[in-house]
């Protein structure tokens, strides 16, 4: 479904979060913003919850812990018992230190590549929404065109006082 | 902690805008290289091509080619190895914990650190590889159906462990170093001109677009990776630590290796980032990012580490007689007094006296007299391994066994070649990405600023 | 062929056409042939060649043992060849064999090499040219013919031939040619002993000595139990006579006086450094000192007290007729001495057997000197020479040199090409003595069958075979053999057994005991001798036989090359050993080279710090610097950091035979020597360079000046205590892991009785051989790569009241909690069901991490590929063992491919597999019987009775590791001077 | 060209050459492993004649497989033991009978030409009696069983245990000319050695699996 969204484009970052203050007390929606660091505080004006990434991390991580202590005691102990300087077959604390690794690279790994598939990171992607500047010095914001009644002048005026450096219009995908 | 020691002075000298911090930083990309540049990297390709063929000579010949023999059955090798693990220790450490820490210092180091972490682990990795008798069966290491019955591998081994930890380490730190360097890539992408360095730079950069949604899952992602890697970087070079640890070794048997051998670890590695660092300020005129705040923190984390490290020292010492084990009484006289006793206090000068130099403010503010420390150091850890290894295994149990270590030209140029790799691969990121994170440097510097300019 | 040669009698008698199978290409089908190693895949397509006709009782891969005699030395031990698809692989003692019982020697084990040399005399030559047998002949034949007519002597010099056949065939040249003569010469004389017995006994003997009964022994310069003249029977009688659990309480007691620290000395419960120039008078204090108090006093003059001697005197006479006191020097007056000592002692009839005398040695250097003389003169004709190398190991070669070529004709026989062949116009190849029929007669009555064991892989022709033809009755060595045997041996039988049986039980049994033959003497009577004065000249040579190199004869072999003395633990080099103390005044390190002086010979050797060696004396070995060494120039890995095997000559170490000298018309091995350092130093091979068990003292720990690796007790303490001298430990073994593992089965258990070992290494050499194990040259020995899996350790203790010194058998221990196996990242050594540490080489990835892990060292690994250096020795190798590829780790296995056969054929034969059934090649090697394998778990095994010996201990038991190996401590019968001021 | 009949086209190809690769899959082993392994011998000897037609026993001609650790290829003289008689099969031998009788003449001996190689390596001259001019020569049959150097193993054992011969070999007695059945690699063998309590004749047993067992 298309949207038109309005792109302001400042810069400095304290003249997009004060932007960004401004219009969400107007109550226009704001979608998105396209920076090249992040900014603090930035996520609570565009009303985002916490990222749910870390959820994976750990379920990741478990479940290289639950391979791993299975894996280790299955070769070790039951697929073929094999007598090693006269240690228990099952010698689990010798086995927490592989463990304790895939454990890691799994729950790394898995967390990166979460990442990057929710974030729609893949090599050779260009970038969805080509915004100039937005890598280097330029901070844009995004605003939802809802309705009709959207008033790009309107809008326009409200944001002089963060000094914009442009204001366009674009026809959106999805955001 | 290090801002409170200099609470006064940016972060960043001269008020940078973004478009200047990501203009300076990557200028040297865009620029040929100069002739410095290019005689360093002659030195380096040379070491490095002298490496391989010593490698090669071994690789054809056999291990013989090494002083090694039937009672010091691990010399320059596993040295090295355990050199290199350590140097590849800071930069994780710097990245993650100082992260974790938010000490946003860090900001002008962690990319080169991170980097000079996997070049180390890549020098590492090369001599469990190159040590084994039979390098080509290497990946026996890892536990794969086979028709062997299904033979699999001894996990009760530290060098699995080893091989597990090692991987692990080097995958995550180069996802680490990767995801940290998306967002510049992406910048150094819509700088260059059209052509194929800007396709390249396109390709890496994962069609990154500063999308605030993205920018909030990439902090969070990053925030955990940290995590991730601050235990990893302990377990580590604990892991390292149990191929002497558990073995029955006297000299090596102790449990205060794990924390000895961190510590050490960091201490080393810290020295390393410092001295590259010095000469990388020098050498691509970043001295307004890398500052004498930077130094004068890195020297209290030398200080402290070293501290530590020569408390082990003692400990050491202290155990070996306290606790009346003959054996291991006798290494450690040995180790002082005995016929490698000068590998001994070449550790003990470089790691514990030599940096005690730097609690003066005199020595911290030449960065010449600073570098020269950081040398010592790496000298002291080289030898501290030596240390360990060698002296332990040449005189144990059975005195019939004794015997003694000289290594060969082939040991040394192996040695020489990893040097060059480590700097080859250095010299060669210098030019391809930004040795300093541009994203983080722009977010300290506002955030600094930003207090004016109504951040919250 | 009438009758053939008989497999020993281990399996099925029915004789054996064994000659046949060199007609075909050899029986490849054999898996085992693992030549190729362990690293490569064998391709399909290499064709696997049959026989074409089966030979009888062969079967392929399947061992068969023939009984036959080793010719390593004089001893003549009997001997069981394996042989696997034809081809001699292993030796081993022949149980049946009254001298040796079943054990060999290092030196007897090395000989099975010697047949696949490549560099034997293959072809005859004459004038350097090959030649056919038929040209020797005819010239020969000529010679000897001219000779006759002109009326020169005709002479054969060779080494001691004792057998009924050499003698018969020497009897039948003597007569054909008329002034011909048999002339002994060995390059290790005991010519004096022989002319001391024609002295005090009437003849010209040599007794033999029957240690086992002796209660008191005395050695002077006498090394019996190492390169003597029988050491093996000599070991095993030693550690006989020192039985603890003897009915009668009887220990021996062994004093050694002596210059050189020898192994002999070394087993010896006091030891006293004494100079050969001194030895004289020594003795005749020493006789002075027991015929007191016999009452037989000779002089006056009461003797000074001297409480060590006194307490020996007193020693040797309460001991009378189980004493006996042996003299190891060529000299007439100490063996007069050493007669009148044991005519007192009375250890005539009981110790000493003059009856059964022994005829393993029989120099005659009074002979020689007249060969000489007869040569000088131009008298001789025809110069034989058999089995020795004058220009090499006489004094005066180079003199030899001109005699020899003056000669009309000298003719060589010989094995290999050596220094006197240039000297000599024809050259005739013998074979191997596992190629040729002989015979062997080591003591008056025992006699032993020389039986072949493959085809002749030379065109060679025995001694007795050419002698057979240049008496114009020529005749094959069988039937030499059978007719000498009708006439000298079966004529001698004890029982009534018809020809064909009692030489089929010959065979059979390798050997017969048969009345000795009656040697004319008189009345024994004492001899008044005067001993010459003491030499004082400052330093003194004293030339000695190595036990693994002897007289030199076995410098092409580099088994023996190798095998590191078992006393200075160098291997391929011979040098100049001095006490300590001589070489600080001298101020002369180890490794220096000095050049030595002796009667105007020179030598250029480097220094070695022998602790135990007298003040005063410099020690050379003998045997060194032999033409056959030239042949290790190439020997072991090349890399551009080798250095070469041989010195800058082209030899392995350097021949001190120029520094002998004629002395009265015998060979003497000590000489007034000088030293002159050249400057250079040279770096020796050595084992093991840490020489004692006390820690330097700079680096022992407060209150633990010594490693009780080797435990030692006295007897008197043994006897109050039998487990006196156990070190406690120094805590006890704690355990993290709980335990598991049981073993139903076998547990293979070893017990080393390190009181009975005395360091002769045949246990070494017996496991190189059994297992494969490469040589790897001077230059990796001198890195510390030796790959002996067994080695000997040898520790001194200069803290000791005399010198205390223990040789310890090490080798992989197989503990139960093998921290080797721990560390292993691959599994490729793990532990076996009956409590082995496996090695499992093509699994091996060469972490090395086993090795360093090991706290008694005894993992090898391949730093290189090692082949041979011949191609043709690859024939020896056992086709049961891997032969391993550079980057894998080895180690002693306890024979596990014995074990492993033995169960099989438990298993065909449906019997029990009982621990007597299987010996490793150690165990079964040892010639003192100290080593014991078996199962641990039969209750009934000799290994479990010695496992409840007192004496057991474990070395570093407190490391709770659990090794399957034990030892027996040490208990030295230690004078009543040293037994207050011992340690233990 | 049309891009939709240029991805149809790049389709089909790549489904064709993913096939094709499975199926090259298929015979792909480790090396070392020779499983299905059947060269040409020198002489077309039949197991299937032989050991199945005629049911001689294996240990008859591979007598070593009892006493010793290898099997072994019987020498050419143990085939005399049938082929002084048997020289060629019945067929020639009849065909040259009535060929002789047609002829009015005498039969002659008829040797048929894979037994003549026989008699060749034997050096035995048209009458079968031993040519001492001729050379006895081994003939090189081509060795199909076979294990690394670094594996050794121990047909005694395994004959006591009373395996039967066809477990490892396969039936031999079907086949022409022997083809290698089984894979011969570890697992192969540990499988069995797992596995196996007891003999066929109900004789308990414990077979090893201990390295050493193999690997000496």
């Amino acid at each position: 479904m298309s949207q038109r969204v309005l792109l302001a484009s400042f810069g400095s970052a304290g003249d997009l979060l004060g932007a960004a203050r401004d219009l969400r007390q107007r109550g226009l929606p704001l979608l998105n913003a396209y920076t090249p660091h992040p900014i603090h505080g930035l996520e609570d004006l565009l009303a985002w919850r916490g990222s749910r990434l870390p959820l994976v991390g750990l379920v990741c991580g478990a479940c290289g812990v639950a391979l791993m202590l299975w894996f280790q005691h299955w070769t070790s102990a039951v697929n073929w018992r094999i007598n090693v300087g006269g240690r228990p077959w099952n010698s689990s604390l010798s086995f927490l230190c592989v463990t304790f690794e895939v454990m890691v690279l799994f729950a790394g790994l898995g967390t990166v590549l979460a990442f990057l598939i929710r974030s729609r990171l893949w090599p050779g992607r260009s970038p969805a929404l080509a915004v100039p500047g937005a890598t280097d010095d330029r901070y844009v914001l995004l605003v939802g065109q809802q309705d009709a009644a959207f008033d790009v002048i309107e809008v326009g005026r409200w944001l002089q006082p963060y000094t914009p450096l442009e204001l366009s219009e674009r026809e959106l995908e999805a955001v | 902690m290090a801002e409170a020691v200099l609470p006064d002075q940016p972060l960043i000298a001269g008020h940078k805008t973004p478009a200047q911090i990501s203009a300076e930083i990557s200028a040297p990309l865009g620029q040929r290289p100069n002739r410095t540049w290019w005689l360093l990297l002659a030195i380096s390709g040379s070491a490095l091509g002298l490496g391989l063929l010593a490698i090669g000579y071994e690789l054809f010949t056999g291990i013989g080619t090494w002083g090694l023999n039937r009672t010091v059955g691990w010399g320059f090798d596993i040295t090295n190895f355990v050199f290199w693990v350590g140097i590849g220790h800071a930069g994780t450490l710097i990245s993650a914990v100082l992260f974790i820490f938010r000490q946003s210092w860090r900001t002008s180091l962690n990319r080169a650190a991170e980097a000079m972490t996997l070049f180390a682990v890549m020098c590492a990795g090369i001599f469990p590889l190159i040590h084994m008798g039979r390098p080509w069966l290497a990946y026996w290491m890892f536990p794969y159906p086979n028709v062997r019955g299904s033979l699999w591998i001894n996990f009760r081994s530290p060098l699995v462990w080893d091989f597990f930890a090692i991987s692990t380490y080097f995958t995550i730190s180069a996802v680490f170093w990767f995801v940290g360097l998306i967002p510049d890539l992406a910048t150094l992408r819509d700088r260059t001109a059209p052509g194929l360095r800007q396709r390249i730079y396109s390709f890496l950069s994962l069609g990154w677009d500063g999308s605030y949604r993205t920018w909030h899952r990439y902090e969070a992602v990053y925030l955990l990776l940290a995590g991730l890697a601050t235990p990893l970087v302990v377990s580590v070079h604990t892991i390292v630590s149990t191929d002497f640890a558990t073995a029955v070794l006297p000299g090596w048997h102790t449990t205060i290796l794990p924390p000895y051998f961190v510590c050490g670890a960091i201490f080393s590695g810290m020295s390393m980032v410092l001295a590259l660092m010095l000469v990388t300020r020098g050498a691509l005129g970043l001295r307004d990012y890398i500052q004498q705040r930077h130094i004068d923190a890195m020297s209290w984390f030398i200080l402290g580490t070293s501290g530590v490290v020569l408390l082990a020292y003692v400990t050491e010492l202290f155990t070996a007689f306290y606790t009346g084990n003959p054996y291991e009484a006798f290494v450690f006289k040995n180790r002082a007094l005995g016929p490698l006793g000068w590998s001994y206090w070449i550790m003990v000068c470089c790691n514990g006296l030599v940096p005690q130099l730097l609690w003066f403010r005199g020595v911290r503010h030449r960065p010449a007299a600073v570098f020269a420390v950081t040398i010592a150091v790496n000298i002291g850890m080289w030898f501290e391994r030596f240390v360990i290894i060698v002296t332990s295994l040449h005189r144990d149990f059975l005195p019939s066994s004794w015997a003694s270590y000289q290594p060969t030209l082939i040991e040394g140029l192996t040695m020489l070649g990893t040097f060059g790799l480590f700097f080859t691969a250095f010299l060669i990121f210098c030019r391809l990405v930004p040795v300093i994170a541009i994203a983080e440097v722009k977010q300290a510097v506002v955030a600094e600023q930003g207090g004016a300019a109504g951040g919250h | 062929m009438s009758h053939d040669s008989q497999p020993h009698d281990h399996g099925t008698p029915e004789p054996l056409p064994r000659r046949d199978f060199l007609k075909v290409a050899g029986f490849s089908t054999a898996a085992g042939l693992a030549l190729a190693g362990c690293g490569r895949q064998r391709t399909a397509g290499e064709p696997a060649l049959p026989y074409a006709e089966q030979p009888e009782g062969v079967i392929g891969g399947r061992p068969v043992w023939y009984a036959s005699t080793c010719a390593g030395c004089g001893e003549r031990c009997g001997l069981l060849a394996k042989c696997v698809d034809g081809r001699p692989i292993k030796l081993e003692g022949n149980p049946a064999h009254p001298l040796n019982r079943g054990r060999l020697c290092a030196v007897g084990q090395a000989q099975v090499l010697g047949v696949y040399d490549s560099q034997r005399l293959a072809q005859p030559q004459i004038g350097g040219q090959a030649a056919s047998w038929e040209q020797v002949d005819q010239t020969v034949l000529g010679a000897l013919t001219a000779a006759r007519d002109q009326r020169r002597a005709v002479r054969l010099l060779t080494d001691t031939r004792s057998g009924p056949t050499s003698r018969w065939a020497m009897q039948q040249f003597c007569a054909a040619w008329g002034d011909c003569q048999v002339i002994v010469s060995d390059a290790l004389s005991h010519s004096a002993v022989g002319e001391a017995h024609l002295q005090t006994h009437g003849v010209r003997a040599w007794p033999r000595l029957h240690l086992a009964r002796a209660t008191v022994v005395v050695g002077v310069e006498s090394d019996f139990l190492g390169s003597g003249v029988a050491p093996v029977e000599q070991a095993a009688d030693w550690s006989r006579a020192r039985d603890l659990a003897a009915p009668d309480g009887r220990y021996l007691y062994h004093f050694q006086a002596e210059a050189r620290l020898s192994l002999t000395g070394a087993k010896a419960d006091q030891r006293l450094p004494l100079r050969p120039g001194a030895a004289a008078a020594w003795l005749q204090d020493l006789l002075n000192r027991v015929a007191r108090r016999l009452g037989a006093a000779q002089q006056e003059a009461t003797p000074k007290p001297d409480p060590r001697l006194d307490e020996l005197a007193d020693r040797l006479v309460q001991a009378r007729s189980s004493s006996v006191v042996l003299c190891g020097l060529n000299d007439l007056t100490c063996q007069l001495l050493a007669n009148g000592l044991n005519l007192l002692l009375g250890s005539y009839g009981s110790l000493l057997d003059l009856n059964q005398s022994s005829f393993q040695r029989l120099t005659d250097d009074a002979a020689v000197v007249a060969l000489r003389e007869e040569l000088a003169a131009g008298q001789v004709g025809v110069l034989l020479l058999a089995g020795v190398n004058p220009l090499a190991d006489l004094p005066d070669g180079a003199a030899w040199d001109k005699l020899l070529r003056a000669v009309p004709l000298t003719v060589q026989i010989g094995e290999r090409v050596d220094e006197t062949s240039a000297a000599c116009r024809v050259l005739a190849p013998e074979p191997h003595f596992l190629e040729a029929w002989g015979d062997a007669e080591p003591v008056n009555g025992v006699v032993s069958v020389q039986q072949p064991v493959i085809q002749p892989r030379t065109a060679a022709r025995s001694l007795v075979e050419s002698l057979s033809v240049w008496s114009n009755r020529p005749q094959g060595g069988e039937a030499l053999v059978q007719t000498a045997w009708q006439a000298a041996v079966w004529s001698r039988r004890t029982t009534d057994q018809g020809w064909p049986a009692f030489w089929d039980q010959a065979l059979a049994n390798g050997c017969v005991e048969v009345r000795p033959v009656a040697l004319p003497s008189s009345v024994p009577q004492a001899l008044n001798v005067a001993p010459p004065p003491v030499d004082t000249a400052p330093l003194e040579l004293v030339l000695y036989a190595k036990v693994g190199q002897l007289d030199g004869r076995h410098a092409w072999n580099p088994w023996l090359q190798e095998l590191p003395d078992p006393i200075s633990k160098v291997s391929w080099d011979n040098y100049a050993a001095l006490a300590p103390e001589t070489a600080a005044e001298l101020h002369l390190l180890e490794g220096d080279e000095v050049e030595l002086t002796a009667g105007g010979a020179r030598l250029k050797l480097p220094v070695l710090l022998q602790t135990g060696q007298a003040p005063g004396t410099v020690a050379v070995a003998l045997g060194y610097g032999r033409a056959a060494s030239r042949r290790f120039a190439a020997i072991g890995p090349r890399w551009i950091g080798a250095h070469p095997s041989v010195n800058d000559q082209g030899l392995v170490g350097g021949n001190a035979a120029p520094l002998r000298r004629w002395a009265d018309g015998r060979l003497l091995d000590w000489a007034p020597v000088t030293l002159q350092a050249t400057g250079r130093r040279l770096e020796l091979a050595r084992a093991q360079t840490q020489e004692s068990q006390v820690l330097p003292a700079h680096l022992a720990p407060a209150g633990d000046p010594r490693r009780e690796i080797v435990q030692a007790t006295t007897l008197a303490a043994f006897r109050h205590n039998p487990q006196a001298g156990a070190e406690p430990l120094h805590h006890g073994p704690s355990e993290l892991w709980g335990r598991e593992h049981t073993y139903p089965g076998h547990r293979w258990t070893m017990v080393i009785d390190l009181n009975a070992c005395t360091g002769c290494s045949a246990c070494v050499l017996a496991c190189q051989v059994e297992n494969n194990i490469p040589v790897v040259g001077r230059d990796e020995v001198r890195r510390r790569r030796e790959m002996h899996w067994l080695r000997l350790d040898r520790y001194l203790d200069p803290t000791s009241a005399g010198l205390d010194v223990a040789f310890q058998p090490m080798l992989c221990h197989h503990c139960d909690n093998a921290p080797c196996e721990v560390v292993c990242p691959v599994l490729a050594t793990v532990h076996s069901a009956e409590g082995l540490n496996q090695q499992v080489y093509n699994r091996c990835v060469g972490t090395r991490y086993c090795a360093n892990n090991c706290p008694y060292k005894v993992r090898r690994f391949n730093w290189f590929n090692y082949p041979h250096d011949d191609p043709d020795a690859e024939l020896v190798l056992n086709p049961d063992v891997t032969v391993r590829t550079r980057g894998v780790m080895e180690k002693c296995t306890f024979c596990v491919q014995r074990l492993e056969a033995a169960k099989a054929e438990a298993a065909r034969t449906g019997q029990p597999l009982r621990d007597a059934d299987v010996q490793p090649a150690c165990a079964q090697s040892c010639p003192a019987g100290a080593i014991w394998f078996g199962d641990r778990n039969d209750p009934n095994s000799a290994v479990a009775r010695a496992l409840a010996d007192p004496r057991r201990y474990r070395v570093l038991e407190e490391l709770g590791v659990e090794p399957a190996v034990n030892y027996l401590r040490v208990v030295r019968n230690a004078p009543a001077a040293a037994e207050e001021s011992h340690h233990g | 060209m049309n891009p939709r009949v240029l991805t149809v086209v790049l389709s089909v190809g790549l489904l064709f050459s993913s096939v094709s690769l499975a199926m090259q899959l298929v015979n792909l082993r480790p090396p070392g492993n020779n499983q299905g392994y059947e060269p040409q011998q020198p002489i077309a000897y039949s197991h299937r004649l032989h050991a199945g037609e005629l049911q001689i026993p294996c240990q008859y001609c591979h007598s070593g497989a009892s006493r010793s650790k290898h099997a072994g290829i019987p020498a050419a003289s143990t085939c005399l033991n049938c082929h002084q008689f048997v020289t060629a099969s019945l067929g020639a031998v009849r065909a040259a009978d009535e060929a002789a009788k047609k002829a009015g003449r005498a039969p002659q001996p008829v040797v048929s030409a894979e037994l003549r190689k026989l008699y060749d390596s034997l050096g035995l001259d048209a009458r079968l009696q031993r040519d001492p001019q001729r050379p006895v020569t081994p003939i090189a049959w081509q060795r199909i069983h076979q294990l690394p150097d670094f594996a050794t193993f121990d047909h005694r054992a395994h004959v006591a245990a009373e395996v039967p011969c066809q477990q490892c070999h396969g039936p031999v007695e079907t086949m022409e000319r022997v083809r290698q059945q089984a894979s011969l690699s570890m697992g192969w063998c540990v499988a069995c050695h797992r596995t196996t309590k007891a003999t066929p004749g109900g004789r308990p047993l414990r077979p090893s699996t201990d390295c050493a067992t193999c690997h000496q």
